[in-house]
This record gives structure tokens, C-alpha cells and sequence, in this order.
């Protein structure tokens, strides 16, 4: 079966998901205390019953909970995510406008969690047993066990504060009229220090499986194999061990993009980044309905990317997967 | 067996057990070793550690004892990890095992599932059911647990899908036992090994979760634990460290004995793998 | 001889400071936090909202930090001595950022068909208003039913927001595209916004006072988490912290920085009260010794050195200090937790559990909540802290699910706008979280009230608002916990930020830079 | 002169291992153009001495004394540097595992060429070019489109030619050949043997060739080098050791040979214990929205009956569908048509709760010694779990468990033990006395001696043998092995891809085989020209 072919069977298989999520979660979000015409009446300073009834009307809260469904997730089928009342935008804009810098964040963050760990994890397998494999995979179990948000908040404190090298918070320099290659720089170094505290995270889980797989896979006979036909030993690990020992990590990693989307929603609190976990965390406060289920389907569809993605990485890797397919 | 003595000749576990121990006892004992509370008002507010006598590490924003504050925080944290390893030891093992012993649409159906719950970024998910059923420790418990199922579920189905090729199974089938006696009593048995090391790891992420959930303020407000000391103290870092410095080295030190321990744990109920994660 | 309340204070805003130190050009960083759910004043005022919109937008009149009107769009006013009639001569040349003449048939669009819509907190005053009328383009007149005191201060900005009648006019006016690129009249123009990030105000060049406004432009700045937006203010990201920008625990370090400034003024026209409900319909809460009890039993004066920092000050009662009519000769409830144990003894408390609610606004209201339970519970009642975010809290609290919960309000300058509607039993409607939630019922307190308010002269609503407020603060409706005091943090630099009675809301258009 | 010369080799094995020593003292010579086959049964040491040449020790196993002298020099303890150059190079070694020995995410021609590159040798298109006749010389296919292919795209066979290509890349003076063929099937295993036999013909080189099989030896062996527990108990040339062994363990080891020597013909009995007709089982892999599945007749149309008292020998090479047969009527797989009558009832036609109660007529014992048993559930729970279910009372079903224990050979006293404190014979007793304990009219024996070693491996044939005569036991006795076969059955029914081929008694297959397939397989079978009947005991 042809990658296009797997490609489209799986967004079918996604498009199912994503509606099942949709279903899933608005009947979730339904079921929370709170009910969006109060506490938007609530935020305009006063209230009284006739705004609040207006506002229902408006919201469409006043119909039955099957309607509001049906008409919800039929507007999902046809991409539309339904409006913001509390924004006064529609839901796609509020996402589209948010959406590159969660995309930028967490691609850049699985990036690096992902080269380094497995760098590091590769490191760390050829010198096994010895002090430096000792020292790495403390610092894995090290950053493995650190709150994110505490990290996070390390991290500013030095780098932000005290040493004054990289930016603590945003996105960008507000009104500095950037453009082109300057605001690209701008944005990067605005991204070091949330990609970072938000890859270490993953790295550390990721050097850890790349270290046992490579440990495993040395084991196996066609490295024996590889040693009988006299390759020296750094040939053999890169030719051989790295390339089978990559593939569960891989897995692993697609696997983990939700945990790392997930992620995002508290290292965007943290450094102020402008992304759609944010969205979603304040849009929960003020039971935005539309705009939380909203980023709940982006996200999952995120998720689903990833997962393609590493999926067609581990078929150009292991060339068994598509000839058995 | 030879199983304690392969767990004794691992440093890490054995360090790990220790930190745990210790855990654990100041957890159980905070009561008696501390007279304060940890909600009572007993000195000035921002004391350094060490600065007043019994006050070994300080008071926080309302001047309450930070050391009795990491004690009775332990508890929280440890019984929310427990408990809500449990639950997700309660709803992943059952499905994994059936999912992977009946296979055929059983199996299709509660991978679909398990998908569908993995398709959603878990950390969102948790919040939104935290925020949905309020902070408490009850909801708290089942938020985490609901969002750390599936890794079990997959788990369990892939053990119980390998020992199911086993021979034995095939014996026990032509012994006559029913199905479901053989999933319990001859499949479920061969794959407790490691399930008992992720739910050791599960632990260490639970409490890491649960103290995600705290910070971001949607802790229960009547249980001191480490993410509410450092969601407290978060504001104040600049000027008072310790307040999260503390309870992040607490958050740190556990997750990381459980972590070591699970290791432990899988070197000496795998020895298979451990001599070759060794060698 | 209709009494002249004010006429020519038209430059004596630009007299206040010295013309020759003013600077011309920058640019002035101000947090807002949260972010604002929209711009178009007319539709939302939250605070976030009056901070950002209140440069685009502009009401009839302004008011000074003793909260005396002052001109705003009207460069004059006059009050019958019924008190009937308000006629209002609106400034010259004005015009609404597309270019559009701003007209008296814009401010009878505004007050007589957009606002009565979409503005609850000003409908109850317009009740009071029979007609408003444009005689000429320049003029428009007010006249009421029947007299309302506090009715001149019900012209401020975010009260009263002038709304362009060109572009609402016949449309549904809460979907309107224009929306979400509000055009005032104001200082500075709607430029851009970046959503989680920044809201760009640019000057508004045409603006009808001559040199102002110095600022070239202004960015409002969205950092969601307490400690980062100190840590801008820190490393000159921002020029401004709006009050209840950051942890009152951060103010002192943030203070004594080199080149800060600070200052408590620009809060009088608000006067953020803050008490919790105590749910007078049922459980121990429905006994006033019990209400009593837990005055005496909280150390507030404790509290607000502690969780507030030293801002702010222990009120006496329902009326804030900085708003009219204030009177300290009331019953003051000391920490008396005898006193308090007394009462729970007499009445018989046989300790049923209560729950407090906090405002989850941070963690300074967290703190506040856990002192409370401290307090009550070494008087011997046992609290748990309920937990809710803000959808939540305004579920709860709208819903009367609650025991004990925090709150606070702003007075907008009179008792009768700002704090009867907390105890009149006519209030008491559920669904809002902000009218008489405690479900307080005092019929004859009600009359004295209902009257205070249709008083002309300034001493007999004076003496009427005494004698109220003796009164009720015997009952207890809920517990008074403190006058908020929010400190607005800026660069000394930043000269002439604070200068009204609605602070850096409108503060923008007089500021600038000293270089 | 001798291609390599080993001298006293003593081998330590960690501390807390079994025995101090994994191979002791050992020597030998091989010398050039001649093929000395180490043999031995799993832990003599065979391969340990491979790897030790080789330098492939696994970590905490090193040489402790002795030296192998190569080209004179001594590999032992050369520096890694030109261990590394003689890897490959002049020693060439190839494994056992066709299926893992490969790297499975790289094409066979860059492992191919990966030797030359490792050594430095040709250019890049001399290299391919090498690569291609070197396919060619060890016989694999369209050379073009090998080349190109991963390994999973080849067959067992294929692979180990490809290995061996990669072995012989460049020229080596020694090849090593750690069981080369076990896994293969007997056919297969005759080709790689013949190859064998030729490229060192062709080329020269000393082969050393380890492996536990005297037929494989009978067939090759220049020299015989017997090993035992790290020692050699015997050595000489191979018509010597074959013939006229000296020590008693290679007497034993000979002994313990199945023959080609047929037992008496026995009377069977008309009643059938077992009566297949029809049978068929397809197997549908893949399928999905956009394709067809592929369709593998795993069983295809088969009919046979097992009598009485007889034992049945079902025997076909991998993939012939034997066992998929056996799991059949048993009913852990469900046959898409034909009958499985037993006793008269037709298992493959009950529901599965009828099932459940008839399942006691039919018993297996598996193949896998390890698996086979539950390593959480004592002995005794193994036995009795079945018996209890079918309602016999849990005392009587533990006295006839002990009876049992001790008919096979174990013991009373095994049934409170666990499964791990069993060695693999023992274990596949247990097995068969888990069988007995239903009292079945028949007994599927699946492989159930091939992961034996071969001392074993007759005695567990022994005790069938012996049950088969005091128990008046039917058995479907499943093998690759003819020779096996040949011991026990009275029967052989061969198997080729799904179909029934042969079926005859004993003598008649061995003596007068009908079609060409049995032919071959019987053509194959390792050392059938030598007779260990021979052979004094």
C-alpha cells in the first residue's frame, strides 16, 4: 500500500476520532458548573436577569442539549468551530491566530528533546558503565523528575533575571518593528528558554529509551554479525545499533505528543507565550465552551499530525512496515 | 529468591528505596513531629530558614511553618500518586487484558478507545476535569487516573497477547478451563511483573501531575501539598527561593526514589533485559 | 437662577503642571491582566476593558480624585435645581476616529438606545431618566422622572461610554463587525491586537484638547502569570503596573527599585470594597450572633498587614471611606475571639461545618480565605475552603450555593450606585453575582435607602446615609473585610499617569515622558 | 601446516555462573582445506571457543590462559586494532539465526559491501561488482535483485547463503560456522551443507564447523573434536570417532542417535481413535479497504486416521502445515471445513461450551519446554486444573497427578514444585503427565522432542515408547524429523505445503517411498548413508 493510500486511511480513521472527541467533550464541558451567559454578565461588572437571558439567546444556551449538540457537531463536520461569545471572534480566528506559536513551541521543543536525547542517550550507550554514562543518566532521572513548571521558573529566575541574557516571557519584542531575519532572531531567542524547559522534560525520557534500545540492540546478532566482519565499533553503532535502535524510540515519541502538547498548556502560562494551551486555560475559566473544545480538537489533531508523521518516519526507516502493510 | 538479591545489587534501587523510606515515615509521622499545622499562622510571614529557632526552613506568605508544610504536603502527594495509580491500575489492566486476550473487535473496540483518550493531549484533559468536577482530592485522583490508563492499557494488552501464544494457554484451553479462568489465573499472573514497574513509574508521574494541576491553582484547597506550596509561593520567588525551592526538591527527590526503584524493579523481575541494559 | 456646578474648568487640567517641562513622544508599556474579552466599551467593562478602552472611548464628564466632575466630551454642565434637568454643551470639533463629527445626537443614541441594551450596571440608572434630547448638535439635555443624587456621577467612561450612532445605528449591536475595531472619540486610536500578546493604542492626532496627548503610542501587555509580569516591570519590559498587577508581596521589592514610583490614587471613583456574602437564608449564617461571631473573630486588621501587604484599610461598614457619604460612627468590630465564642455560645453553635468560597483572582484572595479559616476556626468553627474558578465562583455565588464568599465591588462615588444594591431586598435576584447575594431583607432599612437616594441636598442624603449605615452594620449582612488599596506601579519617569478618580483608565491621555 | 593451532585454551566464566571454566584446556588443530566439526550438546563450550577466536566474548567471559596460534601469530591476544583487521578478513564466521543475523533495516548488497568498506578494500563499483559474484557463488537467485533487497524479503535459506556470501567476502583462510544449518529444514540444510562442502573445496580455506548433530558430522567432517561441559572428551579423525569411539560419552551421544533403523511392525487395531476427513484451514493475512488478503491453505483438504494403540508420525518440513493439522484437531484452531472425529463426536462442529467438556479426549504436549508450563502455577496445579475441571474430586485428581509424576519418571515429591527447578527434559515429562492426567484417546505429540538435546531426546522417546506400550496410548506424533519419526511410529504421514502426500507404514516410506517428495526428504536427512548400528554400544 502506497504512503498516500496509508495517508488517507488514517486521516479517515482521524476525522472519526476528531468527531468522537468533539461529542466526548461537549457533553464534558456541558456538565461543568458555570454557565457562560453568568459569568459574562458577571465580567461586564453588573448583571441583571434580563442580560443574562439576552446572552443565553445569543449563546444558543437556551435551546435543548441535544440541539446544541447536533448543531455543534455539525458545524464541526463542516469546519466551522462555532463562535466565541466572550472574544466576539470566531473560533477558527481566535485558534489560527494562536495556533503558530504553539506549533512553533512544541515542534521546536520535540526537535530538540528528540536530537538530543537521542544524542545524549547514544552518548551515553557507547560509554556504558563508565562515570560519564553514570553522570548522563543521573541528569536524565534528574531532569526526569523536575516539575516542568518549576523548571520553568528556575529558568527565568537565572537566566531571565539574574543573568539578563534571553527574554523571561513573550513571544516577540512588543513594537519593535522587526522584520524579516531581525524578528525571526527576535522570536528565536524569545523560544530558547520555554522550548527548552519543555523539551528537557522529553529529552531526558527520550535519552533513556534511546540508551536501553541501543544496549538492547547491541545484543542482537546481526551486531555479532556486524563485529565478525571486523567494522570498527563506531561504524557498527552507527550503521547498525543506532538505526534498529531508533525505531521504538520514534514510536515512543509520537506517541508522546500529546503529553507534550499537554506540556505546552503550562510552560505558555509560565513565559506568557501566546499559544492555544493558553486559550484553553483562561477560556476554561470563563466556560468559553466553544473556543476550549475548539483547541481540544486542534490539539488532538496536533496529536494525530505527530503521529502521522513519525508513522511515515518509521516507514521510510524500516523498510518491513510497508512491504508487509 | 534471587529476585532481592538482584534488586540488593542495584545502588540505584536501594538508594531509591531509602529516599522513599524516608518519605514516607516524615509523611506518617508529620503529626507527631510537627505541633503546628500546616495551615497555622505561628511567626512572622517570609522568615528565612533558619532564622527563628524551630523554624528550620522558614514560614511562608502567612507566616506558617514551611517545614510542617512539606510534611503534611508529603501525605498529599503520596496518597494521590497511590490512589490514583489505582484507579488507573483499575480501568487499564481489565481493558488491556481483555482487549488483548479476546482480540477481534473486543480488541479493536478498546484500542479505539485507548486511542481516543490518547489523542487528547492528557495534561489539557486534566484540567478540564479537575476544573469540571472542582478541585478536590476525589477529583484530583480521578482526573490523573483518567488520563494515565492508556499506557497500561497498552501494556496489558501486549503482555497478555504474548503470554496468550505461550503453550500453556493452549494446555490450560485443552484442560478444559474456561476462558476467563484462564485469563485470570494463567494469563493475569505472567504479566504482573511489569505491570508492578509502570505503576511504580506511574506513581512518580502522578505526583508530578498532581502537583502540575496545584500550581496552576487547581489544587484542593484544604490539602497542603508540594504543587500548592510552590503555586503559593510562585509569586514571592524572587524574594523568598525557599518557599519553592523546598517543595520542588521534595517533588524531585520522591519522583526520582520511585523512578529508581522502578528501575530496580525491572532490572530484577526482567533479568533478561537488565543484563542486557547492563552489559 | 439655575446653579452653575462647574463651567470654565476647561484648561485647568493643562494648568495643573508646569507646559514647559511636558515632553512630547514615546511610548508607555501597561500591563493589562487578564485580557480584556473585547474593546467596544459599550458592550464590556470589565476591568481590562476600562483600562485599554477607556483611552479609545470617553464619557461626557471625567472626575478628580476627590471624585468632582470634571469636563470631559461636555465642556460644561449645568444641574436644575430640581435636580431634573441635566444640559450638557459638548466640546467643539470633535471627532470620532474615522473622521465622523461627533454630535449631541451621538450622545442621545448612546444613552437612549445603544447603552439601555447592552449596559445593566447603567440601566438601573437611566430608570431614572424620563427623556435626553439634542435641542442643537453641540447640546443635549437629561431630564428625570424624579431626582436621583448620585445621577452626575453616572457620566464617566466606562459608565457612560459615548458609542458612534454612525456605525451601530439599526444593526445588532453585539455582533457588529466594527466591534473588534472600536472607534471613540479618545485620546488614542485602536491600532492593533495581537491576541495573548499586546493591544496597540496609537495617538490620536486629530484629538480635540490642543497637545495632547504627548504619547506617541501605548501598549497594553497580556502576561498571563503574576510573577513574569513582575519580572517585565523588572527588567523594563513595562513601564506601568496597574493596580492588582502583581502580588501585593511583590509591591515592596518592586517599589524600592531605583527609579519607581508609586502611588495609591486613581482608585476613588471604584473604590474596590471588598467583604464576603454570608448567606443570611440559611445554617448558622441566618443568626446574627453567628454573623457577629465571625466579625470578632477575624484579625482583619492582621490580614491586611499579612496577605495584603499593609495596603489598604479595615472598613467600618457597607460605605467605603473614599466615597460620599462615608461615616465612621458604627459599631467597630475589634478581634475579639472571646467576644466571638460568647456569641457562638449563646446562640448555640453546635459546629456545622461552613464552607468559604474565595475569589479566584490570585493567590493574595487563596491566602485571604485561608486566613479567614485560621481565624474562625481557632473561635471554634469549622471551615473548609471551597474551591471554583471563575466561572465557577460567578455559578456559585449567582446561584446562592455558598456559605461565606469573598467578593468585592466597585461604589462608583455614591452609595446609591455602588452599594445599596447589595442590601436592598428588592436585589435579590438570582442569576447575578452582583446584587443583594446574601439574600438580606430588611424592609425598613430598604425605605431609608430607596429615599437616600432621591435626595437633592447633599446634607439630608448625608444624614440619611448615617443613619443607614449604623444600622446595618449591627445586622451583619456580610463581612466587611477591607478597602482595597491597589498601588499603580510606574517608572518616575512616566509624569502626570495618575490624575483622575478612575486612575491610569484614562490615564494615558495626560501622561508623558520625561527624558 | 595447520590453518590454526589452538594450545591448552582455558576460558573463565564470571563469578556466580555454573562452572568456573566455559571451556578448559582445550587444543586442537585444523588444517587447511579441511573441515573439523566441534560437537557437543548446549553448555559444552563449543561456541564459547568460536567466539573466543573471534574475539566476540561477551562481556565478564574472557580467556585465561592458552594461546591460538593463526598465521602465527596469536589471535588472543592480539591488540583490538588487528583483531579488528583479521575480523572479516582472514577468519569469517557465520551464526546459527539465518532470521536475526542480518541487520533487517540495511539491503543485503550494502552488508555485503560493507566488508570491503571496513577493510578498505576496491573502489565502490569493484565493490558492487564483488558483491554480485559473490551472490552468484554461494547460488542465490536473480544476484540484480538480491543485491537490492532486505532481508526480510529472503527466505532462511537465503539468508544464510547470504551470510555466508558476506563470510567468504574476502577470501578468509577460516571460516568459523557456529551451527550454521540447526534452524534450517532438512532440505535446505543439505544444500548449505553441499555449498559448504564446495567453496572449500573450490577455495581451499579450513573450516571450523560447530554443531551438535552427528548426522550433520557424519556428512562433512574432516575431523571430530567431542566437547563436554568445556572439556574435550575425544578427538581423531571422523571415520575414527564415528566409528569406533572411544570414550563413553561419544558412545553415548552416538547411541542416542535416532536411526534409520526401523522398529518391528505391530498389529494395530481397526477402531479409530481419530478420524480426520477433509480437513482444511486457510489463513487470511493483511486485507483491508484497498486490497485483497493473501491466502495461505495452511491445511488443505487432509484426511487420516489415527487407529488404536498406534502411533501416527506426521512429518513435514516448516511451513507444510503439520502443526497447524494438530492444533486442528485439538480444536485450538477452528478448520474452516472437514470433520475431527474423536470417539465418533465431531469436534470441529461443537459450540464452545460442548467443547469445553470433550476437550479431555484430545491432548497435546508442546514443542516449547519453557512455555509449555505456567512458571507462576506449582506442578501439581498443572496437572490437576483439568481433571478438577471435568468434576473429578480435587483429592483423587492430586493422588493420580503424584501416580502419574512418578510413571514418568519424576517423582511424587515434584508435584509442589515450580517449573523453573525443571530442566527441559524433565519439564516435557510433567507435560506428558498433564496430558495422561485426562485420560485422552489421544495424545498430539507437537514437536514435542525437537528442542531437546540429543542424549535427552532419547529418553524422552524412551518413555513414550514405554507408555505407548503399557498404556496402549494413540498418538499424533508431530516431527521435522524422519529419523525421529522413524523410531516411534508405526505410521508416517508426510506433509508438503498443506496437502497430505505420503501416507504408509514405517517401512513402506523408508523402503519404498511412492513420490518424489518423500524421496528428497529422505535424500536430505544428514548422515543417512552412515549407520550408527554400527557402532558398538
Amino acid at each position: 500500500m502506497s504512503v498516500l493510500a496509508i495517508i488517507a486511511a488514517r486521516l479517515f480513521k482521524a476525522a472519526l476520532t476528531l468527531l468522537a472527541i468533539a461529542v466526548l467533550n461537549f457533553c464534558l464541558l456541558h456538565a461543568a458548573p458555570g454557565d457562560p451567559a453568568v459569568v459574562l454578565a458577571g465580567e461586564a461588572g453588573a448583571a441583571d436577569e434580563q442580560m443574562i437571558e439576552q446572552l443565553r439567546e445569543r449563546f444558543g444556551l437556551d435551546q435543548p442539549f441535544g440541539v446544541q449538540l447536533w448543531k455543534y457537531v455539525s458545524g464541526v463536520a463542516q469546519l466551522d468551530l462555532g463562535y466565541s461569545f466572550r472574544q466576539g471572534a470566531p473560533v477558527i480566528d481566535l485558534i489560527a491566530e494562536r495556533l503558530p506559536a504553539t506549533l512553533l513551541l512544541t515542534l521546536t521543543a520535540f526537535v530538540i528533546s528528540l536530537v538530543f536525547g537521542i544524542a545524549l542517550g547514544v552518548a551515553a550507550a557507547a560509554r556504558v558503565g563508565k562515570p560519564q554514562d553514570s553522570l548522563l543518566t543521573a541528569l536524565a532521572l534528574l531532569f526526569y523528575a523536575t516539575p516542568l513548571y518549576w523548571a520553568a521558573l528556575m529558568a527565568v529566575l537565572v537566566f531571565s533575571v539574574w543573568l539578563g541574557w534571553l527574554p523571561g516571557f513573550g513571544y516577540e519584542t512588543v513594537g519593535a518593528g522587526y522584520t524579516g531575519f531581525d524578528r525571526a532572531l527576535d522570536i528565536a531567542r524569545h523560544l530558547v528558554l520555554p522550548a527548552l524547559t519543555l523539551g528537557l522534560f522529553f529529552m531526558a525520557v527520550y535519552m533513556r529509551m534511546t540508551r536501553a534500545s541501543m544496549l538492547e540492540v547491541s545484543t542482537a546478532d546481526f551486531v555479532k554479525t556486524a563485529r565478525a566482519k571486523g567494522l570498527s565499533g563506531a561504524v557498527i553503532r552507527r550503521r547498525h545499533i543506532l538505526r534498529n535502535a531508533i525505531l521504538p524510540v520514534v514510536t515512543l515519541a509520537g506517541l508522546q505528543a500529546g503529553q507534550l502538547i499537554g506540556g505546552a498548556v503550562l510552560t505558555e502560562t509560565v513565559f506568557a507565550w501566546p499559544g492555544i494551551g493558553r486559550l484553553m486555560f483562561e477560556s476554561l475559566a470563563a466556560r468559553d465552551y466553544n473556543t476550549i473544545l475548539g483547541v481540544f480538537l486542534v490539539s488532538a489533531a496536533m496529536v494525530i499530525l505527530f503521529n502521522i508523521v513519525t508513522d511515515i518516519v518509521y516507514r521510510l526507516v524500516d523498510p518491513r512496515i510497508g512491504a508487509r502493510a | 529468591m534471587s529476585f532481592w538479591k538482584r534488586f540488593r545489587t542495584n545502588i540505584g534501587a536501594i538508594v531509591g528505596v531509602v529516599l522513599l523510606i524516608g518519605v514516607i515515615a516524615i509523611a506518617l509521622l508529620a503529626p507527631v513531629i510537627f505541633e503546628h499545622g500546616p495551615w497555622q499562622m505561628v511567626q512572622r510571614p517570609f522568615l528565612a530558614p533558619f532564622a527563628v529557632d524551630g523554624l528550620p526552613l522558614g514560614t511562608d506568605t502567612l507566616g506558617r511553618d514551611v517545614a510542617s508544610q512539606l510534611a503534611h504536603g508529603a501525605r498529599v502527594s503520596l496518597l494521590v500518586g497511590l490512589v490514583s495509580t489505582l484507579v488507573a491500575l483499575l480501568i487499564g489492566v481489565p481493558l488491556g487484558a481483555l482487549a488483548g486476550f479476546y482480540g477481534g473487535y473486543v480488541d479493536e473496540g478498546a484500542m479505539r478507545f485507548t486511542e481516543f483518550f490518547q489523542t487528547i493531549p492528557n495534561f489539557a484533559l486534566a484540567i478540564v476535569l479537575v476544573a469540571i468536577f472542582e478541585p478536590s482530592l476525589a477529583s484530583i485522583t480521578l482526573a490523573i487516573a483518567i488520563v494515565s490508563w492508556p499506557p497500561v492499557a497498552r501494556l496489558v494488552r501486549a503482555e497478555v497477547m504474548s503470554v496468550r501464544k505461550r503453550e500453556f494457554v493452549d494446555a490450560a484451553t485443552l484442560a478444559g478451563l474456561s476462558k476467563h479462568r484462564i485469563l485470570i489465573r494463567q494469563v493475569l499472573p505472567n504479566t504482573v511483573s511489569p505491570i508492578i514497574v509502570m505503576a511504580s513509574l506511574m506513581v512518580a508521574t502522578a505526583i508530578l501531575l498532581e502537583s502540575s494541576l496545584s500550581f496552576l491553582g487547581l489544587g484542593d484547597p484544604n490539602a497542603m501539598s508540594w504543587g500548592y506550596m510552590i503555586g503559593a509561593a510562585r509569586t514571592v520567588i524572587r524574594s523568598s527561593w525557599w518557599l519553592s525551592f523546598f517543595p520542588g526538591v521534595a517533588i524531585i527527590i520522591t519522583v526520582l526514589a520511585l523512578n529508581l526503584i522502578g528501575e530496580g524493579l525491572n532490572d530484577a523481575l526482567n533479568p533478561h533485559l537488565s543484563r542486557k541494559g547492563r552489559a | 437662577m439655575k446653579h452653575l456646578k462647574a463651567t470654565t474648568f476647561l484648561i485647568a487640567a493643562a494648568l495643573a503642571t508646569p507646559l514647559a517641562a511636558q515632553q512630547d513622544g514615546g511610548r508607555l508599556d501597561i500591563v493589562v491582566q487578564p485580557e480584556p474579552p473585547g474593546l467596544m466599551l459599550g458592550l464590556v467593562q470589565n476591568g481590562p476593558a476600562q483600562l485599554v478602552a477607556g483611552d479609545i472611548y470617553e464619557g461626557l464628564l471625567r472626575y478628580d480624585t476627590d471624585l468632582n466632575p470634571m469636563p470631559g466630551l461636555a465642556e460644561s454642565w449645568e444641574v436644575s435645581d430640581d435636580g431634573l434637568t441635566y444640559t450638557f454643551k459638548l466640546h467643539e470639533g470633535v471627532k470620532w476616529h474615522d473622521g465622523e463629527d461627533f454630535t449631541a445626537d451621538d450622545v442621545v443614541f448612546s444613552a437612549g438606545t445603544f447603552l439601555p441594551e447592552t449596559h445593566a450596571r447603567l440601566r438601573a440608572s437611566l430608570a431614572y431618566v424620563d427623556s435626553i434630547t439634542a435641542p442643537d448638535p453641540l447640546t443635549a439635555v437629561f431630564k428625570l422622572k424624579e431626582p436621583f443624587g448620585p445621577f452626575i456621577s453616572v457620566f464617566e467612561a466606562a459608565t457612560m461610554p459615548m458609542i458612534p450612532q454612525h456605525i451601530y445605528e439599526g444593526t445588532d449591536f453585539a455582533n457588529n463587525e466594527m466591534n473588534a475595531t472600536p472607534i471613540g472619540t479618545g485620546p488614542f486610536k485602536f491600532d492593533e491586537w495581537v491576541k495573548g500578546s499586546y493591544i496597540h493604542l496609537v495617538k490620536n492626532e486629530d484629538y480635540y484638547v490642543d497637545g495632547l496627548p504627548h504619547l506617541d503610542e501605548v501598549y497594553y501587555r497580556v502576561i498571563p502569570d503574576a510573577a513574569s509580569r513582575a519580572v517585565a516591570f523588572e527588567t523594563g519590559e513595562v513601564d506601568v503596573l496597574p493596580g492588582g498587577s502583581v502580588e501585593n508581596w511583590d509591591i515592596p521589592r518592586l517599589t524600592e527599585m531605583d527609579g519607581v514610583c508609586s502611588t495609591g490614587k486613581g482608585w476613588e471613583f471604584f473604590a474596590p470594597h471588598a467583604w464576603m456574602w454570608l448567606n443570611n437564608r440559611e445554617g448558622p449564617m441566618a443568626d446574627v450572633r453567628f454573623r457577629q461571631a465571625i466579625m470578632y473573630a477575624m484579625d482583619r486588621e492582621f490580614m491586611r498587614d499579612v496577605v495584603w501587604n499593609g495596603f489598604g484599610k479595615v472598613p467600618t461598614g457597607p460605605v467605603s471611606s473614599v466615597t460620599n457619604f462615608y461615616t465612621d460612627d458604627v459599631t467597630i468590630y475589634d478581634h475579639d475571639p472571646d467576644k466571638a465564642r460568647t456569641l457562638l455560645d449563646d446562640m448555640g453553635y453546635d459546629g456545622e461545618p461552613v464552607r468559604i468560597l474565595p475569589l479566584p483572582y490570585g493567590e493574595t484572595w487563596q491566602r485571604w480565605a485561608e486566613a479567614v479559616r485560621q481565624n474562625l476556626s481557632e473561635v471554634g468553627i469549622n471551615v473548609e475552603i471551597d474551591s471554583a474558578d471563575v466561572a465557577g465562583w460567578n455559578e456559585k455565588t449567582s446561584q446562592w450555593d455558598y456559605d461565606m464568599a469573598f467578593t468585592y465591588l466597585y461604589q462608583y462615588g455614591d452609595p446609591a450606585l455602588g452599594v445599596s444594591r447589595n442590601y436592598t431586598a428588592d436585589r435579590i435576584e438570582k442569576g447575578s453575582p452582583w446584587n443583594n447575594v446574601e439574600g438580606y431583607n430588611n424592609p425598613e432599612l430598604d425605605k431609608k435607602w430607596f429615599a437616600a437616594a432621591t435626595m437633592t441636598s447633599p446634607e439630608e442624603r448625608q444624614a440619611a446615609y448615617d443613619e443607614i449605615q449604623k444600622e446595618i452594620v449591627d445586622d451583619v449582612p456580610v463581612a466587611w473585610m477591607l478597602e482595597l488599596e491597589y498601588p499603580t506601579i510606574y517608572r518616575c519617569n512616566v509624569q502626570d499617569l495618575v490624575t483622575t478618580g478612575i486612575g491610569v483608565n484614562d490615564g494615558p491621555r495626560n501622561a508623558w515622558i520625561e527624558e | 601446516m595447520s590453518t590454526l593451532a589452538i594450545e591448552h585454551l582455558t576460558i573463565g566464566l564470571p563469578e556466580g555462573a555454573d562452572r568456573p571454566f566455559a571451556v578448559e584446556d582445550v587444543s586442537m588443530t585444523i588444517d587447511k582445506g579441511h573441515i573439523l566439526c566441534v560437537v557437543g550438546e548446549s553448555g559444552s563450550g563449543k561456541s564459547m571457543t568460536a567466539n573466543a577466536l573471534m574475539g566476540l566474548l561477551p562481556p565478564g567471559v574472557a580467556v585465561k590462559a592458552g594461546r591460538a596460534l593463526f598465521e602465527a601469530r596469536d589471535v588472543l591476544r592480539l591488540p583490538e586494532a588487528d583483531k579488528m583487521a583479521l575480523r572479516g578478513a582472514s577468519i569469517a564466521m557465520i551464526f546459527q539465526e539465518p532470521m536475526t543475523a542480518l541487520n533487517p533495516l540495511m539491503r543485503i548488497g550494502d552488508q555485503i559491501t560493507e566488508v570491503f568498506a571496513a577493510h578498505d578494500r576496491f573502489t565502490q563499483a569493484e565493490r558492487r561488482k564483488k558483491a554480485l559474484d559473490l551472490i552468484r557463488e554461494v547460488q542465490l537467485p536473480d544476484p540484480e535483485k538480491i543485491i537490492r533487497a532486505y532481508p526480510f524479503q529472503l527466505s532462511g535459506g537465503q539468508r544464510q547463503r547470504a551470510m555466508i556470501a558476506m563470510a567468504l567476502a574476502l577470501e578468509p583462510k577460516l571460516l568459523i560456522a557456529d551451527e550454521p544449518t540447526t534452524a534450517l529444514d532438512v532440505t535446505t540444510q543439505s544444500q548449505i551443507l553441499k555449498l559448504i562442502l564446495d567453496l572449500r573445496d573450490r577455495r581451499g580455506m579450513a573450516v571450523m564447523f560447530i554443531t551438535h548433530d552427528f548426522g550433520v558430522v557424519a556428512e562433512i567432517a574432516d575431523g571430530v573434536i567431542v566437547m563436554r561441559e568445556g572439556k574435550v572428551v575425544e578427538q581423531g579423525p571422523a571415520a575414527q570417532v564415528l566409528n569406533t569411539p572411544q570414550h563413553g560419552y561419544t558412545r553415548r551421544l552416538l547411541a542416542a542417535i535416532p536411526t534409520g533403523v526401523l522398529p518391528e511392525r505391530r498389529v494395530l487395531s481397526d477402531s479409530p481413535a481419530l478420524e480426520i476427513k477433509g480437513l482444511r484451514k486457510i489463513y487470511r493475512t493483511g486485507g483491508g479497504l484497498f486490497r485483497a488478503p493473501r491466502e495461505v491453505r495452511a491445511v488443505d483438504d487432509v484426511s487420516l486416521t489415527v487407529s488404536r494403540g498406534e502411533v501416527l508420525g506426521l512429518v513435514g518440513e516448516s511451513g507444510s502445515g503439520k502443526s497447524t493439522l494438530g492444533r486442528t484437531a485439538v480444536r485450538l484452531v477452528t478448520p474452516d471445513g472437514g470433520q475431527v472425529l474423536v470417539g465418533g463426536t465431531d469436534l470441529a462442529a461443537l459450540s464452545d461450551e460442548d467443547l469445553r467438556k470433550q476437550r479431555h479426549k484430545v491432548q497435546m504436549v508442546f514443542q516449547d519446554p519453557y512455555a509449555s508450563l505456567n512458571p507462576r502455577q506449582r506442578i501439581i496445579g498443572a496437572i490437576t486444573d483439568g481433571p478438577i475441571a471435568r468434576g473429578i474430586p480435587k483429592a483423587r485428581a492430586v493422588a493420580r497427578a503424584r501416580e502419574l509424576l512418578d510413571i514418568v519418571g519424576l517423582g511424587a515429591d515434584a508435584a509442589s514444585r515450580f517449573p523453573h527447578e525443571f530442566s527441559g527434559g524433565q519439564r516435557q515429562r510433567i507435560g506428558i503427565a498433564r496430558a495422561l492426567a485426562m485420560d485422552p484417546e489421544l495424545i498430539i505429540a507437537d514437536e514435542a522432542v525437537s528442542a531437546l538435546d540429543v542424549s535427552i531426546q532419547a529418553q524422552v522417546l524412551d518413555l513414550l515408547r514405554d507408555l505407548r506400550e503399557k498404556m496402549d496410548l494413540s498418538i499424533l506424533f508431530i516431527t521435522h524429523d524422519l529419523r525421529v519419526a522413524a523410531q516411534l511410529c508405526d505410521r508416517i504421514a508426510v506433509m508438503q505445503k498443506g496437502r497430505l502426500v505420503e501416507i504408509g507404514t514405517v517401512h513402506d516410506i523408508f523402503l519404498n517411498p511412492q513420490q518424489d517428495y518423500t524421496k528428497q526428504l529422505l535424500a536430505a536427512v544428514p548422515g543417512a548413508d552412515w549407520d550408527n548400528q554400527k557402532v558398538p554400544a
